[in-house]
């Protein structure tokens, strides 16, 4: 399957272009919320892809960049509030690094929308879901990215 | 390519409700390495689980999918699937369909894009199975025996509970007793039973119980090593008195010519240059303080020496090292008071001989202490008749003091406002405040029958005491009110709040555990793991975690000692495997990595590389300590050669689970 | 400024009287949460809230307190004593103090309730029931402001409300007796006079 | 049912009409009142504020006859009885102020006499029983029913909640009116102050209308001669003082009772009202 999965979406149904987003979600707190979103049956776009990781920090800036290339529209990293981390500083790393890598991303033109950053505690299965709305939203206004997507 | 089996979960209608779990396993079916694909009703259920054993063995499976739940309830329950299916039990990856699928879009208005995303889900789980390593927990020994650092109650304690467990126990406390602070207390709040009396017998217990090597006038220096394995070196201070001959028969203390104010009761009382801090010291043995010692100040003297009948004064005794290896190590260095005269020119720097802190008022109502239990102004030694407490001094200021509540001054007060009450006959007393904590069980009860027994409390914090004649003229506002107060006080009590024991930030510094922002120990999580900390092995017990009363000290410190018995009941420890590890060969040194690990579990060391052709060459690279790394993944991010990878989440396997996604 | 401690502290015995009378054993475990004050209704025309009544007796202020207006302006209703959650009868402590204020001759910052009070109860020795007519028009005559609530006079007067003549109940003697126990600090007309 | 009346002064003047509604529903209900004999002043305000002993001695001497008479009493004035059931606590619980006052009366005290107020006296007949007489339902009459002070607290001399009381409530409901839920049910009207403290009185009784007016009430109904007085003589000057347009009627309990079970409004003293009532009778079709 190489062609684009919108595409087919777009051209087989005729049903509007659907965004696609790739989420990290640390597994202590993120992951926890977007269960808890489950659990709790709070509805949002089905959108978004999760892959769990120990914790924000063990993003790589390079997984991200992946995503893009391989044709995400968007791409979510979430992790413990600062302070709350399950290993202590990890989510401070992970916000310098991460911060810095979204600014890179918008000197080389991506709008900031299509890469987010949200600490999402396991508590939080609303501001999960509410996370995944806000992000369909601002990407669907913006429309397929192309900047560097091969597909 | 591995041999993959899938397996779709229905969850009942959970998941079989909203997705077409044949459809999503038929699909799968067609993934790369993907060689079984089924689907089940319920597949954690004992039937369902039998259904992978059985495919298992049929199919020659080599990893396994099961796409259903969160990770998070039933990854353990299937990876022990594996294990009796003969797999190793890391070769197993999970697709959440249910918690992040089927349950969020039940709408049959985007079933198509649902399931969709549950074949997605499915392929990453694919992708990541297929890249699987085997992985097997590491082994480590463990050490039977526990370190305590600090002889306060919290150490006492916890000694005891350990020792009590049967295993060995070495305490070490700096001063020539154990007690701590404790032991120098008169009556205890809220119950107002006698401290001596219910500590000393606890101290009694440390020294003749067969588990507990007692170390006094001692200090650990260094700390090497890991959970289970570490290694100490303690500095037996020399006493100048060896404790091997001496009986404890009192005939140098009282005799000593040179007379000091005594550190024990704070300046209130004196000693002699050999001494014992108090009468039921443990070990009850003293020790010469060569600082004041004639022999030593003047070159004459002795007296010691030829009046003691076992020969035990040795002048020339010399410090002595220890070095031991302990499986586990509880800090439990106590606190110490804020040094008040050093910072409010207010309550006049320590000038005024009446006013006094609360500890020191501690030893003037004790009957073994220097005024035999007669409370008295320092200044004439006379009865005081109005007596003033000023709470929170030092603490909850945040200009010149500390930030923090020091949690027990509220009730110190109370206790001593009671007891001057109770002792003086027409006596008044104030007590300045800003709020009352009484949070304790019986506390709230205790604040109000001090109030009954005619405690005036006053809302508002003093501004300033000045001397003027024989009284000390304190001033201060009533809030309530909105006015001005002043009052003719023949002696003013300081709630002095605590503050960390002197030299804890080196203990934090020798053991590697972080204080927090005032110098306290920080623990592992303020809630859930408060005797933890963050380096795997050490332990807290009592104030040095934070200020607190006995009662919580007590509990802190069996909660501690439990934590310790959990451990080295063990015969090995068995290390998570989803660790760190550095691949030598691409590793540079640049030790990038090591500041980043919140565990410390980085360390450089030198490996002789044996390149063909070339002679062997030394070289420095980053090690991870498998048993103190916890597998966060923040150094694999951090080396720019690429050379750390976090087993279980390796970039190769996360970079399919994007790969698999995008497609 | 509030002096305290040593001789400063001098009006301890009549703070003991206040506290007594209003049965209590002390007040002492009043920690001014101020409860009483938040639900008094006329707090908004007090000098010292009610708390701040409780506080001064605290500290052994008596004389600020009889000086204070606030006991006179306390209706009575018992809202404070109420919800207090250390179970102090402050509605019975104001009482109290009014009682005490009243027989030191302390009346100077509720003069017209004291009066009303006086007139009511000269009232009821003398008839043994109260006969409002003559309590509201001496009140008024005291005041010198003889036509205050002229027109509530009127009305009740139209519409057969107003008694113009007392009725004395037979027991009265009985009554007065009641009155002539020592330290009852009601006069008649004619025994102040006689003064 | 045979119970001690004990009316109070008010009630023998500018409450007159409440006495008489009180009679007639009594007697319509089949309680009969015994007037106690010779009955004196409780005291009220002025002797608590003026001397504890006689707070206590002067409705004492009306216990005791009450206890002569071997009747309970029931007490149509919240002062009143505060003053009464205070006292018979006093008289009881201590001894020296009980002796002393034995000996000024020349008898003494035994403690038998039960004090009611008279909300608990017509609950005391059942609901369902008031409900049966009931002819003329109140069904137009939005009323907030008003407790004052005395006659809930202190608590333990009340005889309600004294906080959310509901005794007038349940029995106008029983007369089918749309009772309101408002916040003020038990706030202070300043009674005792209003002759010599008038202004501060007058901004309770202001703060009391405005809150039943805000709930939605067009009635007020009262269960105490100094409330209905204070609420009802004052609103002319209360709007006076604070500007405002006040003209609700406020009525005392029993007359609406009596209302509901077909009275005539002039037996029930409805034409005494400074707050004429008529619009609200008339929307009951009284
Ligand atoms: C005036 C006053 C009155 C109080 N009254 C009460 C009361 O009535 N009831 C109540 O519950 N609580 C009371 N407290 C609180 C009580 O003192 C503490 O809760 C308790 O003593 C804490 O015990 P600990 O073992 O944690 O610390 P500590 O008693 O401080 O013990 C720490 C020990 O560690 C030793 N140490 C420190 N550093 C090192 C090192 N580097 N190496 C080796 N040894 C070291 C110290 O010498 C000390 O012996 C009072 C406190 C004060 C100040
Ligand atoms: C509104 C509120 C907010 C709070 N916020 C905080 C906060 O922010 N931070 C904080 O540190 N603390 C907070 N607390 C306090 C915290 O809730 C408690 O400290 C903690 O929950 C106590 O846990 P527990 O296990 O002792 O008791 P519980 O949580 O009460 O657990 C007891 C369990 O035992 C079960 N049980 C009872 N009897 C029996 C029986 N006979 N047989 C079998 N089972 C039984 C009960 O069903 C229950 O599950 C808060 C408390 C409240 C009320
Ligand atoms: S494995 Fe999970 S999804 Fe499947 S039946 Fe069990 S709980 Fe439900
Ligand atoms: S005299 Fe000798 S034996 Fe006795 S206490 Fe002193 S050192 Fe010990
Ligand atoms: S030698 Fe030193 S310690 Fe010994 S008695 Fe003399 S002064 Fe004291
Ligand atoms: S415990 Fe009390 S005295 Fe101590 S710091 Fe806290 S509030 Fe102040
Ligand atoms: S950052 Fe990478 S290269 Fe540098 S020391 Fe660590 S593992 Fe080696
Ligand atoms: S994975 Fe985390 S804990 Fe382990 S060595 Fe790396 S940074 Fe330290
Ligand atoms: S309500 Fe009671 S405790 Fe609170 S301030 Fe008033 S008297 Fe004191
Ligand atoms: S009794 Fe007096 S002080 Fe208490 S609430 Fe009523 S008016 Fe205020």
């Amino acid at each position: 399957m190489s062609v684009n999965e919108s595409d087919v979406v777009t051209t087989a149904e005729g049903a509007a272009w659907e965004p696609k987003i790739v989420a990290f979600l640390c597994n202590w707190c993120s992951y926890a919320g977007a269960d808890l979103a489950g659990v709790s049956r709070i509805k949002y776009p089905a959108n978004v892809r999760i892959i769990r990781v120990p914790c924000s920090s063990r993003v790589n800036p390079q997984f991200v960049f992946r995503a893009f290339e391989r044709g995400a529209d968007g791409v979510l990293v979430a992790g413990c509030h600062p302070g709350d981390c399950h290993y202590v500083t990890g989510n401070y790393y992970t916000r310098r690094r991460l911060t810095l890598f979204k600014r890179l991303l918008e000197y080389v033109g991506f709008e900031p929308e299509r890469f987010i950053v949200r600490w999402v505690s396991a508590s939080e299965g609303q501001r999960f879901a509410e996370t995944v709305k806000e992000m369909v939203d601002g990407l669907k206004h913006l429309g397929p990215q192309k900047r560097v997507s091969r597909v | 390519m591995p041999r993959i089996g899938v397996f779709v979960c229905w969850c009942g209608s959970n998941i079989g409700g909203v997705l077409d779990c044949p459809a999503i396993a038929q699909e799968a079916a067609s993934f790369p390495g993907v060689v079984y694909s089924t689907e089940y009703k319920y597949v954690c259920s004992d039937p369902g689980q039998k259904l992978i054993v059985d495919a298992v063995k049929e199919h020659r499976l080599e990893r396994v999918v099961v796409a259903s739940c969160s990770p998070r309830l039933h990854e353990e329950t299937f990876r022990q699937v594996l294990r009796r299916s003969g797999l190793n039990p890391y070769f197993f990856e999970m697709a959440n369909l249910r918690e992040h699928c089927s349950w969020v879009h039940p709408d049959t208005t985007v079933r198509e894009q649902a399931q969709r995303k549950a074949v997605d889900l499915v392929r990453r789980a694919v992708a990541k199975a297929a890249r699987l390593e085997p992985l097997f927990p590491g082994k480590i020994p463990v050490v039977r025996r526990c370190l305590v650092i600090g002889g306060g109650i919290a150490g006492i304690q916890t000694a005891l509970d350990v020792a009590d467990a049967g295993l060995e126990v070495l305490l070490v406390e700096r001063e020539p007793t154990i007690g701590g602070n404790m032991v120098k207390l008169d009556k205890t709040f809220p119950t107002l039973d006698c401290s001596a009396c219910i500590s000393t017998p606890k101290m009694v217990a440390v020294a003749q119980h067969p588990n507990i090597r007692l170390y006094t006038y001692a200090q650990v220096e260094e700390v090497t090593g890991y959970i289970g394995n570490f290694k100490a070196r303690i500095r037996q201070k020399a006493r100048y008195v060896d404790h091997s001959k001496c009986n404890g028969c009192g005939t140098c203390w009282t005799r000593c010519p040179v007379t000091v104010p005594d550190d024990f009761n704070l300046g209130l009382g004196e000693r002699g240059a050999i001494y014992i801090p108090f009468p039921q010291a443990v070990p009850n043995k003293p020790v010469i303080d060569l600082e004041h010692c004639r022999r030593s100040t003047r070159g004459k003297c002795g007296a010691c020496a030829k009046l003691c009948p076992t020969g035990a004064i040795d002048y020339e005794q010399k410090d002595e090292f220890v070095d031991v290896e302990v499986g586990a190590i509880i800090v439990a260095t106590g606190y110490g008071l804020f040094p008040w005269e050093k910072v409010y020119g207010e309550y006049g720097y320590g000038r005024f001989r009446d006013v006094i802190t609360g500890l020191m008022f501690e030893r003037m109502v004790n009957a073994s202490g220097p005024t035999g239990g007669k409370i008295q102004r320092p200044s004439s030694g006379k009865e005081p008749k109005t007596v003033v407490f000023i709470q929170c001094v030092g603490s909850r200021d945040e200009a010149r003091g500390k930030e923090y509540c020091s949690r027990f001054c509220c009730m110190y007060t109370a206790k001593h406002a009671h007891q001057i009450l109770e002792k003086i006959p027409g006596s008044e007393v104030y007590v300045f405040y800003i709020d009352v904590r009484t949070f304790g069980k019986g506390y709230e009860e205790f604040y109000r029958r001090v109030r009954d027994e005619g405690a005036v409390y006053i809302r508002g914090r003093v501004s300033k005491v000045y001397q003027d004649g024989s009284k000390l003229i304190v001033r201060g506002a009533d809030t309530l009110l909105g006015e001005q107060v002043e009052i003719a006080a023949d002696m003013v009590v300081l709630a002095t709040g605590a503050v960390p024991a002197a030299g804890a930030a080196d203990v934090a510094r020798m053991i590697g555990i972080p204080q927090d922002k005032d110098g306290f120990f920080q623990e592992a999580h303020p809630k859930l793991r408060p005797v933890e900390t963050h380096t795997g092995g050490v332990y807290l017990a009592g104030t040095c975690q934070g200020p607190k009363d006995i009662p919580d000290t007590v509990s802190q410190a069996s909660g501690a000692a439990a934590k310790v018995c959990g451990l080295l009941l063990r015969d090995e420890l068995e290390t998570n495997p989803l660790v760190s590890k550095v691949n030598e060969a691409l590793c540079t040194g640049c030790l990038a990595c090591q500041p980043v690990c919140p565990y410390r579990a980085i360390q450089p060391v030198t490996i002789t590389e044996r390149l063909p052709g070339q002679p062997p060459r030394e070289r420095v690279v980053a090690r991870v300590n498998e048993g103190l790394c916890q597998g966060c993944g923040a150094c694999t991010v951090a080396c720019r050669a690429g050379a750390i990878d976090l087993k279980g989440f390796t970039n190769k396997q996360l970079i399919a689970e994007v790969d698999a996604l995008c497609l | 400024m509030i002096l305290l401690g040593g001789k400063n502290a001098t009006e301890k015995d009549s703070v003991g009287a206040v506290v007594r009378a209003s049965g209590h054993a002390t007040l002492l475990h009043c920690y001014q949460c101020g409860k009483c004050t938040a639900g008094c209704p006329l707090a908004f025309g007090m000098d010292y809230n009610p708390n701040q009544i409780i506080r001064l007796l605290q500290l052994g202020r008596m004389k600020q307190v009889l000086g204070s207006r606030a006991i006179w302006i306390c209706a009575g209703c018992w809202t404070c004593t109420t919800r207090c959650p250390c179970s102090i009868d402050i509605a019975r402590v104001m009482d109290s103090l009014r009682v005490i204020a009243r027989r030191e001759g302390q009346t100077a910052q509720g003069r017209d309730v004291a009066s009303f009070n006086d007139l009511f109860l000269q009232s009821v020795r003398r008839y043994g029931r109260v006969f409002e007519l003559s309590v509201v028009l001496g009140l008024n005559v005291r005041r010198r402001r003889l036509f205050h609530d002229a027109d509530l006079g009127r009305f009740m007067l139209a519409r057969g409300k107003l008694r113009f003549t007392a009725e004395k109940i037979k027991g009265v003697k009985e009554v007065r007796r009641l009155f002539s126990r020592q330290g009852a600090p009601v006069r008649t007309r004619k025994e102040r006079v006689k003064e | 049912m045979k119970i001690g009346y004990y009316p109070g002064c008010s009630l023998e003047s500018s409450a007159k009409e409440y006495d008489r509604a009180t009679r007639l529903v009594a007697r319509h209900l089949g309680i009969q009142l015994y007037d106690l004999n010779d009955w004196n002043c409780c005291g009220a305000t002025a002797a608590h504020s003026t001397d504890h002993f006689l707070a206590a001695a002067l409705p004492a001497r009306n216990l005791m006859i009450a206890e002569e008479m071997g009747l309970n009493v029931t007490v149509p004035c919240a002062a009143c009885y505060q003053r009464l059931r205070l006292a018979h606590r006093e008289l009881t619980e201590n001894e020296a102020t009980a002796r002393e006052i034995a000996e000024l009366l020349g008898r003494p005290y035994q403690g038998k006499v039960r004090i009611y107020s008279l909300l608990e006296t017509i609950a005391g007949i059942g609901l369902d029983q008031l409900a049966a007489q009931v002819v003329r339902p109140l069904k137009e009459l939005k009323v907030a029913c008003y407790y004052g002070c005395l006659l809930v607290r202190p608590p333990g001399t009340g005889c309600d909640d004294p906080e959310n009381p509901r005794l007038m409530d349940e029995l106008l409901l029983a007369a089918k009116a749309e009772v309101l839920d408002w916040g003020y049910k038990n706030e202070c009207c300043g009674a005792s102050l209003v002759f010599s403290e008038r202004r501060l009185a007058l901004r309770l009784i202001r703060n009391i209308l405005r809150n039943a007016v805000d709930a939605g009430a067009t009635s007020i109904a009262c269960a105490c001669p100094l409330c209905q007085t204070n609420l009802d003589t004052r609103q002319g000057q209360v709007n006076k003082e604070f500007g405002t347009s006040f003209a609700i009627p406020i009525f005392y309990f029993p007359q609406l009772l009596g209302l509901a079970m077909g009275l005539y409004p002039q037996d029930l003293g409805l034409g005494k009202h400074f707050i004429d009532p008529q619009r609200a009778i008339k929307a009951v079709g009284g």
